[in-house]
C-alpha cells in the first residue's frame, strides 16, 4: 500500500529559486521514510507536487483541491506564501479534513484563523525572532540601524517586531522601508537606506531575492559596511555570491547545536539541492507529517493532527535529518521522541515554531556559527 | 451562412470545453472539476470585460488588474467586521484627511477652470498647490492612519469593513472600479494603443501599490483574511444531519457532498452574473451601438466626423467594462474567502486576460467566453499535462541516467512550457481567435 | 453663411495656410482650386475641426464656431469629406452609410435594452434610407461588401455617400471627384446641383477638374501658397493670369491636341 | 506579341473573380491607358501583371519571358516599376527617403535620376527633408511617381498617377510620360482623366466588369461615342 | 568642501546606479523598439529573448572558466558573449520561422502577434528554467571595482564615497556604442533605410524590391544581439535569475514607450526617465540638506518625498505625465 503527501509549494513563480531547494527538502525527507520500510508496517509513501506560484491563490486552491480530491493526499507540506496558503487552508484543507504543515508562511494572521487543528508551521514565529536581532545587535554595542524588509507578510511582520524590541532595547531606527523581490535594481532603496543612515543594515528579506540584491547594491555604493542578516538571509550562498565584501556581517537563523542543520546540509548536497532558506523547514514539515502519522498508527488527518505536538516537543528523545527510521522504530515501539530536525522544530501555542537560534557570522567570504541563543 | 458555420463551431468548441471539464470530473475528482469550473466563471466574465473595451471599441486597456484590485477591496470594505478600536483611534482623522484631499482637489480644478486664459501660470499655480496641499493632506493622514495601523496590529491594524453581506460588494466593486476607470479614462483616453496600454497599466500598478502599502485600509501584505462567505461553510454542512441524510441519500460521503454542494452553489452565482453580463453586451454589440463603436474603433478621425463624440464613448466603453472587471474582481475575492493585494501580478491579470480575450475572438462575446475557459483550464492543468509528456519523455530512458532525473526535478517547469505551446498551436490553428468576430 | 476669417495654420515654420479669408454664401456651391500644397485641405481642416487654426476664426451664421471639435460641428450641420478616403474598412459599405445619422435611438445603450422594437423602427428606416444612396451611387453590388475592399473610386464615392444620409446644413467635399469615373462624375454633379437646389445645401467643393468646377461653382476661390490668390466667377478665375500661371499652366507641350487643348507653350514656367 | 502583356488573366482576390479573361499589354516605346468605371478591376488587372494577386488562368509575358509565377520583387528586378493608386508613398520616410527607397535595387549612381525626378516636381526638392506623411495630397502624388521613375524601369505602371494633382502638374507629367515612352520605356497606366490620357496613348482598354469592352488606339477610342458617352463624360 | 561632499553624494547614489540602471533599461529597450519599429508588434518575448541570450553566455562562460580560460581583469563572460549571440540568434531566427512567419504572411493584426510572443514568453521562459534552474547565478569575476568607495576617500580625503564599477563602465560603453551603431545604421545606410521602409508600407515596400525576407532576418538578428548584450550585462552588474527578467519587462516597456517607441534615442532617453524618476524622487535627501545648510536647520526628517514602497508607482506617475504632455512619447514615437 502506498499514501500520499502533498508538497503544495511556488514551482514557478516569485520564490520559485526558494522552492527550488524546499521541494526537493521536503521530497528527501518522504523518501527516507518510505524507504526505511518501518512507516506503518510498510507502507510507502509517495510526494506529490502542487504548484502555488506563490501569488495567485485560485490556482493554489484548485491544486490544492486536486491534490486533496484527486490525488488523495493524506496531508500537505505547504504552502510556501501566506496567501496563497490561507486560501488554500480555508477552501480545501479544512473542508477536507486535511491538515498542512506549512514550511514557510509565517503570517500572524494564519495564527489566529479558525483552521480546526488542522494547521502548523515549522517556520520561526516573527515575535521571537524580533527580540533575538535586537539582543544580538545590542550585544555588539549598536544603536542605530536602518532595517529594509521584503515587502510580504514575513517581511513586514519581521520587521515590525525587529522595530519594536529594539526601540524597546534603546536602540535607533532611522528608516523602515520596503524592497519588492525580484526586481531589475535597488539603488532607490539603498540610497534612501544610506541617506538615513545607522552603524548596520538590517535586511530581512531572501538572500537569493531582494535581499541579496539590496546588499550587492549597498556594497557597491559603499552604502553600509556591516549587515545584520535575519534567518531568511543565512545560507552559504549569500557569502558565495558577494565575496569578501560581506565579511565582518553577522545574523541568526533557527539551529540549536545540535548537528541538525549540518547534517542536513550535508543530505542535501547529497542528494543534489542546496540547504537554502526554508529548505530544512521543507524537510522538518514533511518529517513531522509521516512522524505523526506513525505516532498516531493511521494516515488520516484527523487522528494525526492530535500527534504532532507530541512528537515535535520533549520529551522524548531528539531527532535530527537522516534519523527518522530511528524515530519511526521508537514510536511503533510506543515511545516518544522530540522531532528536532534540520531547523530545531519546536512547536509552541497554536501550531508553530518556537526555535532556538544560532549565531553566525562571516569570515573570510564563509559563513561560520558562532554562538547560540 | 456564416451565421450558422460560426454557431455551429461555437456549439463544438463549447461541448469541448465541457467534456474536457468531465473528463476532469471523471478521471480526477467533480470536486476540482466544480473548482476549475468556477474560476472559469469569473474568468469569463473578466475576459468580457475587456472584450467590451478591445474587442468592442480597440481600447487596449493593460489596467485589468487594477480594477480587479478594486473590486477585491470592495470586497474588504463591505463584509468583513469594522474594527471599533482603530476607528475610534483614526477614523476621524482619516475623515479629516479626506475632506481636506476633496477641498484641494476642488481648488485645484476651481483655479483650473477661472484660469482658462493662462494655461501656464494656472498649471504653475496647481502644482505648489498640490505640493502644499500633499504635505498637508499627508500630515493629517499619517498621524490617524499611523494610530490605526498600531491596533493589534498582528490580527487587524485597520479600520475594517461594514460589515454587511459580502454578495453586495460584487454591485459596490463593479462601482469601484467604474469610478476609478472614469478617474483614468479621464487622465488616459487621448493615449493611443501601446501608449495607453502602458498607460493604464501604469496607473494600476499605482492602484495596486497603495493597496499594498496602506495597511489601514486593507491590511497590506499582511492580507484580509476570513471574509464572509454568500454560501454556506462546509463544515456547517458537514455538522448538519439534514445534509447528512441527503448525502448518503445519493451515495456521496458528507465530505464530498459538502464541498460539491458548495461549489455548486457558487456556480449558481457565477453563472448568474455572467449570463446576464452575456446577454447585455450581446445586445449591445449587435445594436446600433455597438455598430458605431466598431466605426469607432476603425477610424476615429472619420467617425468623429460623421458625428460622433469619441471621447464620450470612449469613456463610456471603457467604465463599463472596467465595471465588469471590478465585479469578477469582488467574485474573486469572494470565492477566496481572503484579499491579498500582492497577488495582483500583471501577468496574472492583465495578459492573461489578454490571452483570453484574443485566444477567444475578439470582439466576440462568446469567443471570450471561451477563451477564458480553455485559457484558464490550460494554466490550471499545465502541470497535469507537463507531467505527463514528461513521464512519457522519460520513460525511455534508465533509472538513473543524470537527465532523466534533472528533467524530472525540472518538470514543474512545464507548466509556462505548455501553457506557452497551447496558446501558440490555437494561434496557429485560428489565427483570429477560436470564435472569430463575424464581420457583419 | 460661413466667414473665413484671416485663418492662419502653421506646422513648425511651414505656413500652410497664411491668412485666408473669404466668405461661403448659404446656398452657393462655391469652389476651392490651387495648386498642390497650396492650403486648401488644411482649410478644410481647420474649418471643420480636426485642426486648431493658428490664429483666425471661422463664423457660421453669426456664431464663431472655431476649434469646435468635429463631432460638435456635424451636429450643426456641417458635414465634409476626405481627400484621402476615411472609410470604415472593417463595416459593410451599408453600415458605413448607416452610421451616419445622428442622435440614433440604438446609439444609446438604455434604449438597446430597454426599449428594442422603437430603435427597431428606426433601424429600418435608416436602412431604407442608406439603401437609396447606395443605389444613387451604383454600388448595390458591394453594398455588403467590406469597404475597405472597395476600389479606389468607390471609396470616393462611399465618402460622398456618407453626407447624402443626414440633411446637412453645408458640406465640404475633398476633391471627390479624383479617381472617380468621369461618367460617374457627371451624375455626381448633378446631384449636387439637386442637392443645392431642392434642399438647399451649401457645397464648398474642392477640385482639380476645371470642367467640373467650370459646371457646378459660383464663385470660384482659388488658393496658392495658403492666401487667396482670386476669387470670382469660374470664367474670372479662369482667365487671371495669376490662376494661369501658378495652377492651370498653359497644356500639353509635346502632343498637339487633337481635344479641346490648348497647345503647349513651353515657356512657362511655375512657382512652386 | 506585345513586349509586357497580360494574357487572358481570370482571377480576384480570394473571393469571387474579379478578372473575366482580361487582357492587356503594351509595347517598348508605346503608353497603353486602362480606363473604366470604378470597380471595373482596373487595378485589380495592374496587380495581377504585377504578380500581386494570384490569377488562376492566363498568363504574364514579358520580353517573351513568362513571368507568371514570379514574386513582386522578382519583377521589379527585371525592370518593372509600379505607382499603386492607394497608399503609395513611405508615409514616415522623408521625399528624399522615399526616392531613394525607389532606387534601391540599383547599384550605380542614383544623383542624377534624382535631380531629374526633383526637376520635374520642384516642390519635392523643396520638401526633400519633410516626411511624406505630411505632404499634400497632390505632392504625395508627384512622390509617388517620383519613386517609381527612381527605378529606371523598362516598364512603367501607373495607376491613376494624376489624381489629385493640379492641372499644371497634370500637364507636365503626361509631358514627362510621352518622353518617358520616347526612350524605349513601355507605359502602362490607368486613368480616369481618359480623354487627357487617351489623347497621349497608343493603346486604350476599356475595362468593364473585369473583361475587355473595347480596345483600340486612343484616338479612336476617343472617337467612338459609345465610349465617350459611358466612360469618359460625353 | 561640503558643497564637494553633497555632489559627490549625489553621484554615489543618483548619478551613477541611475546611470546604469536606465542604460540597462535603454539596452532593454532598444530591442524591443527594434522589433515594434520594423515588425509591427510588441514583442512579449523580448525579456525572455534577454534571459536566453544571458544564459547562453553564462554557459559558455562556464566552459571557458572549466578550460581556465579569463582575461582578468575583465570579466570572463565577455568572450562568452559572442558565442551566447550566435545562439540567440539562431533561436530568434528558429522562431521567427516557426511562428511569426505565419502570421506575417496572413497579415494578422499586431495584436495576435503580441499574444503569440506572450505565448513564446511563456515556452522560453520554461525553456530556459529548464535548462538552467530557477535558481541565481553568479556572473561576475574578474575586477569588480574600477573605483571603491573607500579607495575613492582616501583619494580625495572627502568624507563621501564615490564607486564605480567594472560591470558599470562596461554596461554605459556598450549602450553608448549600441545606440550610436544602431541609430546610424537605420538612418544612414540603405539597409537600415529599407527596413524602415519595410515597416512603414509592406506592399511598397515590395514594388521597389526590397527583399521582406531579408528585412525580417536583419531585424531579428539585431534584436538578438541587443538582447544578448543587454541580458549579460545585466547578469554581470546584478546577477543572473531567469525571474526577473519577467519583472524587467514592465519597465523595459515603459522605457521604450516613454522614449517613443520605434525610436532608438527614445529608448536611451526614456531608460533614464524611468531609472532617474525611481531613484531621485524616493531618495531621502537628508544627507545632502545636511550638507549644504548650517547646522542649526536640520531636522530628524529624512526628507524623503515619498518612502521607497511606491517607487514603481513613481515611475509610472512620471511615465504618465510625459504621456499626458507627450501623447507618443519624448521621441515622437510610432503608434500602430
Ligand atoms: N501635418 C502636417 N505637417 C506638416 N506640414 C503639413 C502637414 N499637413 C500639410 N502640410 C503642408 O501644408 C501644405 C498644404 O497642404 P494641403 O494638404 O492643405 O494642400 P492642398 O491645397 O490640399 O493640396 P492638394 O491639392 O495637393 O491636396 C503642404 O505643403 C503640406 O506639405
Ligand atoms: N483587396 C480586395 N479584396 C476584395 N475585393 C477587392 C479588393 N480590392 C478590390 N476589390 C474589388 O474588386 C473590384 C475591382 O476593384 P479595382 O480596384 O480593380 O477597381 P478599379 O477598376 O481600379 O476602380 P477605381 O477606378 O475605382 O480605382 C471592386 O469591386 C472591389 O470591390
Ligand atoms: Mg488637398
Ligand atoms: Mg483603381
Amino acid at each position: 500500500e502506498e499514501i500520499k503527501i502533498g508538497v503544495l509549494l511556488g514551482f514557478t513563480g516569485a520564490l520559485e529559486s526558494l522552492v527550488a531547494d524546499m521541494g526537493p527538502g521536503a521530497e528527501l525527507a518522504i523518501k527516507e521514510i518510505s524507504d526505511s520500510g518501518l512507516f506503518l508496517d510498510g507502507t510507502t509513501v509517495k510526494a506529490i507536487r502542487g504548484d502555488t506560484t506563490c501569488t495567485d491563490a485560485a490556482i493554489a486552491t484548485a491544486a490544492a483541491e486536486k491534490l486533496v480530491t484527486a490525488d488523495g493526499v493524506k496531508a500537505i507540506v505547504g504552502g510556501d506564501c501566506s496567501g496563497v496558503t490561507g486560501a488554500a487552508l480555508q477552501n480545501v484543507a479544512r473542508p477536507n479534513g486535511i491538515v498542512m504543515i506549512s514550511p514557510s508562511a509565517t503570517s500572524p494572521g494564519l495564527t489566529t484563523a479558525e483552521d480546526d487543528g488542522l494547521f502548523f508551521r515549522t517556520a520561526p514565529s516573527d515575535a521571537r525572532q524580533g527580540k533575538i536581532v535586537a539582543d544580538i545587535l545590542m550585544g555588539k554595542g549598536v544603536k542605530k540601524i536602518a532595517l529594509t524588509y521584503t515587502n510580504n507578510d514575513y517581511g513586514k511582520g519581521l520587521s515590525d517586531s525587529i522595530e519594536a524590541n529594539f526601540k524597546a532595547a534603546g536602540g535607533t531606527v532611522t528608516i523602515k522601508s520596503a524592497h519588492e523581490d525580484g526586481k531589475g535594481d535597488y539603488s532607490a532603496e539603498v540610497g534612501a537606506l544610506a541617506a538615513a543612515g545607522g552603524d548596520v543594515l538590517v535586511v530581512a528579506g531572501y538572500l537569493d531575492q531582494g535581499g541579496k540584491g539590496i546588499i550587492q547594491s549597498a556594497i557597491d555604493t559603499g552604502a553600509f559596511e556591516t549587515f545584520y542578516l535575519p534567518d531568511g538571509m543565512v545560507g552559504d550562498a549569500l557569502p558565495a555570491a558577494i565575496g569578501e565584501d560581506l565579511n565582518g556581517s553577522y545574523g541568526a537563523a533557527p539551529g540549536t547545536d545540535s548537528p541538525g542543520a549540518a547534517k542536513f546540509a550535508k543530505m542535501a548536497t547529497a542528494a543534489g539541492f542546496k540547504a537554502g532558506p526554508f529548505a530544512p523547514e521543507s524537510y522538518d514539515a514533511a518529517a513531522l507529517i509521516l512522524l505523526a502519522m506513525q505516532a498516531a498508527g493511521s494516515s488520516e488527518s484527523s487522528k494525526l493532527k492530535d500527534k504532532v505536538f507530541m512528537v515535535a516537543n520533549a520529551p522524548g528523545e531528539k531527532i535530527y535529518p537522516g534519523e527518522l527510521s530511528k524515530a519511526l522504530k521508537i514510536l511503533s515501539d510506543g515511545g516518544d521522541i522530540d522531532y528536532e530536525g534540520g531547523s530545531a522544530v519546536e512547536l509552541i501555542g497554536p501550531g508553530e515554531s518556537a526555535g532556538n537560534y544560532r549565531e553566525i557570522a562571516i569570515e573570510n567570504g564563509k559563513l561560520i556559527t558562532v554562538g547560540y541563543r | 451562412m456564416m451565421d450558422t458555420l460560426s454557431s455551429n463551431r461555437s456549439v463544438i468548441l463549447f461541448s469541448i470545453m465541457g467534456l474536457l471539464l468531465v473528463s476532469v470530473g471523471i478521471y480526477q475528482s467533480w470536486s476540482l472539476a466544480l473548482t476549475i469550473l468556477n474560476f472559469c466563471l469569473i474568468s469569463a466574465v473578466m475576459s468580457l470585460g475587456v472584450n467590451i473595451q478591445w474587442g468592442f471599441a480597440g481600447l487596449f486597456n493593460a489596467g485589468v488588474m487594477g480594477s480587479a484590485a478594486l473590486g477585491g477591496v470592495a470586497a474588504v470594505l463591505i463584509s468583513s467586521q469594522p474594527v471599533p478600536e482603530a476607528i475610534a483611534a483614526g477614523g476621524g482623522g482619516i475623515l479629516a484627511g479626506i475632506a481636506t484631499l476633496i477641498v484641494i482637489i476642488a481648488i485645484c480644478y476651481f483655479v483650473f477652470k477661472k484660469m482658462r486664459d493662462h494655461r501656464d501660470l494656472s498649471y504653475m499655480i496647481i502644482g505648489i498647490i498640490a505640493f502644499i496641499g500633499y504635505l498637508l493632506v499627508r500630515s493629517i493622514f499619517d498621524p490617524a492612519t499611523g494610530a490605526i495601523e498600531l491596533v493589534d496590529a498582528a490580527r487587524t491594524g485597520f479600520l475594517g469593513g461594514l460589515g454587511l453581506p459580502i454578495i453586495l460588494s460584487w454591485f459596490v466593486g463593479g462601482l469601484f472600479a467604474a469610478a476609478g476607470a472614469w478617474v483614468i479614462g479621464k487622465i488616459a483616453l487621448g493615449l493611443r494603443s501601446d501608449y495607453l496600454a502602458i498607460a493604464t497599466l501604469g496607473i494600476s500598478e499605482i492602484i495596486v501599490a497603495f493597496l499594498k502599502n496602506e495597511d489601514w485600509l486593507t491590511r497590506g501584505v499582511k492580507n484580509v483574511t476570513g471574509l464572509p462567505r454568500p454560501v454556506p461553510y462546509e463544515v456547517t454542512l458537514q455538522k448538519s444531519p439534514f445534509y447528512q441524510g441527503i448525502a448518503d441519500s445519493m451515495g456521496f460521503t458528507i465530505i464530498e457532498f459538502s464541498s460539491i454542494f458548495v461549489k455548486l452553489c457558487y456556480t449558481g452565482l457565477f453563472l448568474a452574473v455572467l449570463i446576464l453580463v452575456y446577454v447585455l453586451s450581446e445586445k449591445a454589440l449587435q445594436s446600433p451601438w455597438g455598430r458605431m463603436m466598431r466605426a469607432i474603433r476603425d477610424n476615429e478621425i472619420s467617425a468623429n466626423a460623421m458625428g460622433k463624440n469619441i471621447k464620450a464613448r470612449h469613456l463610456q466603453v471603457f467604465v463599463l467594462g472596467s465595471a465588469v472587471v471590478g465585479i469578477a474582481g469582488a467574485m474573486l475575492t469572494t470565492i477566496d474567502g481572503q484579499f491579498t493585494p500582492s497577488s495582483y501580478q500583471p501577468l496574472r491579470f492583465t495578459f492573461l486576460i489578454w490571452v483570453m480575450v484574443i485566444v477567444g475572438g475578439s470582439g466576440n462575446n462568446l469567443g471570450a467566453i471561451l477563451g477564458a475557459f480553455i485559457v484558464w483550464f490550460t494554466w490550471n492543468q499545465a502541470p497535469e499535462i507537463g507531467n505527463w509528456l514528461m513521464g512519457v519523455v522519460t520513460s525511455g530512458m534508465a533509472e538513473d541516467s543524470a537527465l532523466r532525473i534533472h528533467l524530472l526535478a525540472s518538470a514543474s517547469q512545464m507548466r509556462l512550457i505548455t501553457m506557452g505551446l497551447i496558446l501558440l498551436l490555437v494561434l496557429r490553428f485560428s489565427p483570429r481567435g477560436l470564435i472569430p468576430e463575424n464581420n457583419r | 453663411m460661413i466667414v473665413i476669417d484671416d485663418i492662419h495654420k502653421h506646422f513648425g515654420g511651414l505656413r500652410a495656410v497664411d491668412g485666408a479669408s473669404f466668405t461661403i454664401q448659404t446656398g452657393s456651391i462655391t469652389g476651392l482650386i490651387g495648386p498642390n500644397g497650396a492650403g486648401k485641405t488644411t482649410l478644410f481642416n481647420v474649418i471643420a475641426g480636426l485642426h486648431k487654426p493658428t490664429s483666425g476664426r471661422v463664423i457660421l451664421d453669426g456664431d464663431d464656431i472655431t476649434g469646435l471639435p468635429p463631432h460638435e460641428l456635424f451636429g450643426q450641420g456641417l458635414l465634409r469629406t476626405f481627400q484621402i478616403a476615411h472609410e470604415f474598412s472593417t463595416l459593410s459599405v451599408r453600415e458605413n452609410l448607416m452610421m451616419v445619422p445622428p442622435n440614433q435611438s440604438g446609439e444609446s445603450l438604455i434604449d438597446t435594452w430597454f426599449s428594442p422594437s422603437k430603435v427597431k423602427a428606426e433601424e429600418e428606416a435608416i436602412r431604407a434610407k442608406a439603401d437609396e444612396v447606395i443605389d444613387f451611387l451604383e454600388i448595390s453590388h458591394v453594398a455588403d461588401e467590406l469597404a475597405g475592399n472597395l476600389s479606389g473610386g468607390q471609396k470616393k464615392l462611399l465618402e460622398l455617400g456618407r453626407t447624402m444620409m443626414v440633411d446637412a446644413k453645408i458640406v465640404f467635399l475633398d476633391e471627390v471627384g479624383a479617381g472617380v469615373n468621369r461618367t460617374l462624375l457627371n451624375t455626381i454633379g448633378d446631384a449636387i446641383i439637386r442637392l443645392n437646389k431642392e434642399r438647399g445645401y451649401t457645397f464648398c467643393l474642392i477640385e482639380h477638374d476645371m470642367e467640373f468646377i467650370t459646371r457646378l461653382c459660383d464663385p470660384v476661390v482659388c488658393m496658392a501658397e495658403g492666401k487667396v490668390l482670386a476669387q470670382g466667377t469660374a470664367e474670372e478665375v479662369k482667365n487671371n493670369e495669376d490662376v494661369i500661371e501658378a495652377y492651370l499652366g498653359t497644356g500639353l507641350k509635346n502632343k498637339p491636341n487633337t481635344d479641346n487643348k490648348k497647345t503647349a507653350t513651353n515657356t512657362t514656367k511655375r512657382k512652386a | 506579341m506585345a513586349f509586357l502583356i497580360g494574357e487572358n488573366m481570370t482571377g480576384g482576390y480570394g473571393g469571387a473573380d474579379i478578372l473575366h479573361d482580361c487582357t492587356i499589354g503594351v509595347e517598348k516605346g508605346e503608353i497603353a491607358v486602362i480606363v473604366g468605371p470604378n470597380g471595373a478591376g482596373k487595378s485589380t488587372g495592374m496587380k495581377a501583371i504585377f504578380g500581386m494577386l494570384d490569377i488562376h488562368t492566363g498568363r504574364v509575358m514579358m520580353d517573351g519571358q513568362d513571368i507568371t509565377k514570379l514574386s513582386p520583387q522578382a519583377r521589379v528586378n527585371l525592370g518593372m516599376g509600379f505607382v499603386p493608386q492607394t497608399s503609395n508613398v513611405f508615409t514616415s520616410m522623408t521625399v528624399e527617403e522615399n526616392l531613394e527607397m525607389g532606387a534601391f535595387i540599383r547599384t550605380d549612381d542614383i544623383s542624377d535620376t534624382k535631380e531629374q525626378v526633383f526637376d520635374l516636381f520642384p516642390i519635392l526638392r523643396e520638401k526633400r527633408n519633410q516626411p511624406a506623411g505630411e505632404l499634400s495630397g497632390g505632392q504625395r502624388q508627384q512622390v509617388a511617381v517620383g519613386r517609381a521613375l527612381m527605378t529606371k524601369p523598362k516598364v512603367l505602371m501607373l495607376d491613376e498617377p494624376t489624381a489629385g494633382v493640379s492641372p499644371i502638374v497634370m500637364d507636365e507629367l503626361f509631358d514627362r510620360i510621352i518622353e518617358i515612352a520616347k526612350s524605349g520605356v513601355a507605359v502602362l497606366m490607368v486613368e480616369q482623366n481618359a480623354k487627357q490620357a487617351l489623347n497621349i496613348a497608343d493603346k486604350g482598354y476599356v475595362l468593364v466588369q473585369g473583361s475587355n469592352k473595347y480596345t483600340d488606339t486612343g484616338e479612336a477610342l476617343l472617337a467612338n461615342p459609345d465610349v465617350r458617352k459611358a466612360f469618359l463624360g460625353g | 568642501m561640503d558643497i564637494l561632499n553633497s555632489l559627490v553624494l549625489l553621484a554615489n547614489y543618483i548619478f551613477v546606479p541611475g546611470l546604469t540602471y536606465g542604460c540597462q533599461l535603454a539596452l532593454g529597450a532598444l530591442g524591443i523598439t527594434l522589433v515594434y519599429g520594423i515588425l509591427r508588434f510588441s514583442n512579449f518575448a523580448h525579456g525572455e529573448t534577454m534571459s536566453f541570450g544571458a544564459m547562453f553566455s553564462i554557459l559558455f562562460m562556464w566552459l571557458f572558466q572549466s578550460w581556465g580560460i579569463s582575461i582578468a581583469p575583465l570579466p570572463t563572460v565577455l568572450i562568452a558573449l559572442p558565442f551566447g549571440i550566435l545562439c540567440t540568434i539562431a533561436w530568434v531566427l528558429f522562431c521567427d520561422k516557426a511562428i511569426y512567419k505565419f502570421y506575417r504572411t496572413k497579415k494578422a493584426p499586431p495584436v495576435i502577434f503580441l499574444i503569440a510572443s506572450t505565448g513564446l514568453m511563456f515556452l522560453m521562459a520554461g525553456v530556459i528554467r529548464f535548462i538552467i534552474g530557477p535558481r541565481d547565478q553568479t556572473v561576475s569575476d574578474g575586477a569588480r571595482f574600477i573605483m571603491r568607495a573607500r579607495e575613492f576617500k582616501e583619494m580625495t580625503g572627502l568624507d563621501e564615497g564615490l564607486a564605480i564599477k567594472t560591470s558599470q563602465a562596461i554596461t554605459v560603453i556598450a549602450t553608448i556604442i549600441i545606440v550610436t551603431l544602431l541609430f546610424w545604421f537605420l538612418n544612414k545606410t540603405l539597409t537600415g533605410k529599407s527596413m524602415r521602409a519595410y515597416s512603414d508600407n509592406e506592399d511598397l515596400a515590395l514594388l521597389s524590391g526590397i527583399n521582406p525576407d531579408r528585412v525580417v532576418m536583419y531585424a531579428w538578428v539585431i534584436t538578438a544581439i541587443i538582447a544578448t548584450v543587454a541580458g549579460t550585462l545585466y547578469g554581470l552588474d546584478k546577477s543572473y535569475k531567469p525571474f526577473t527578467f519577467l519583472q524587467l519587462l514592465l519597465p523595459i516597456f515603459a522605457a521604450a514607450i516613454v522614449g517613443g517607441i520605434g525610436n532608438p534615442l527614445g529608448a536611451v532617453v526614456g531608460g533614464f526617465v524611468i531609472a532617474f524618476s525611481e531613484i531621485t524622487v524616493t531618495y531621502a535627501y537628508k544627507k545632502f540638506y545636511a550638507y549644504l545648510t548650517p547646522e542649526s536647520w536640520h531636522s530628524d526628517g529624512l526628507l524623503q518625498l515619498l518612502s521607497t514602497d511606491y517607487k514603481f508607482a513613481v515611475s509610472f506617475v512620471i511615465l504618465v505625465v510625459v504621456l499626458l504632455i507627450k501623447p507618443t512619447g519624448i521621441f515622437k514615437g510610432q503608434s500602430l
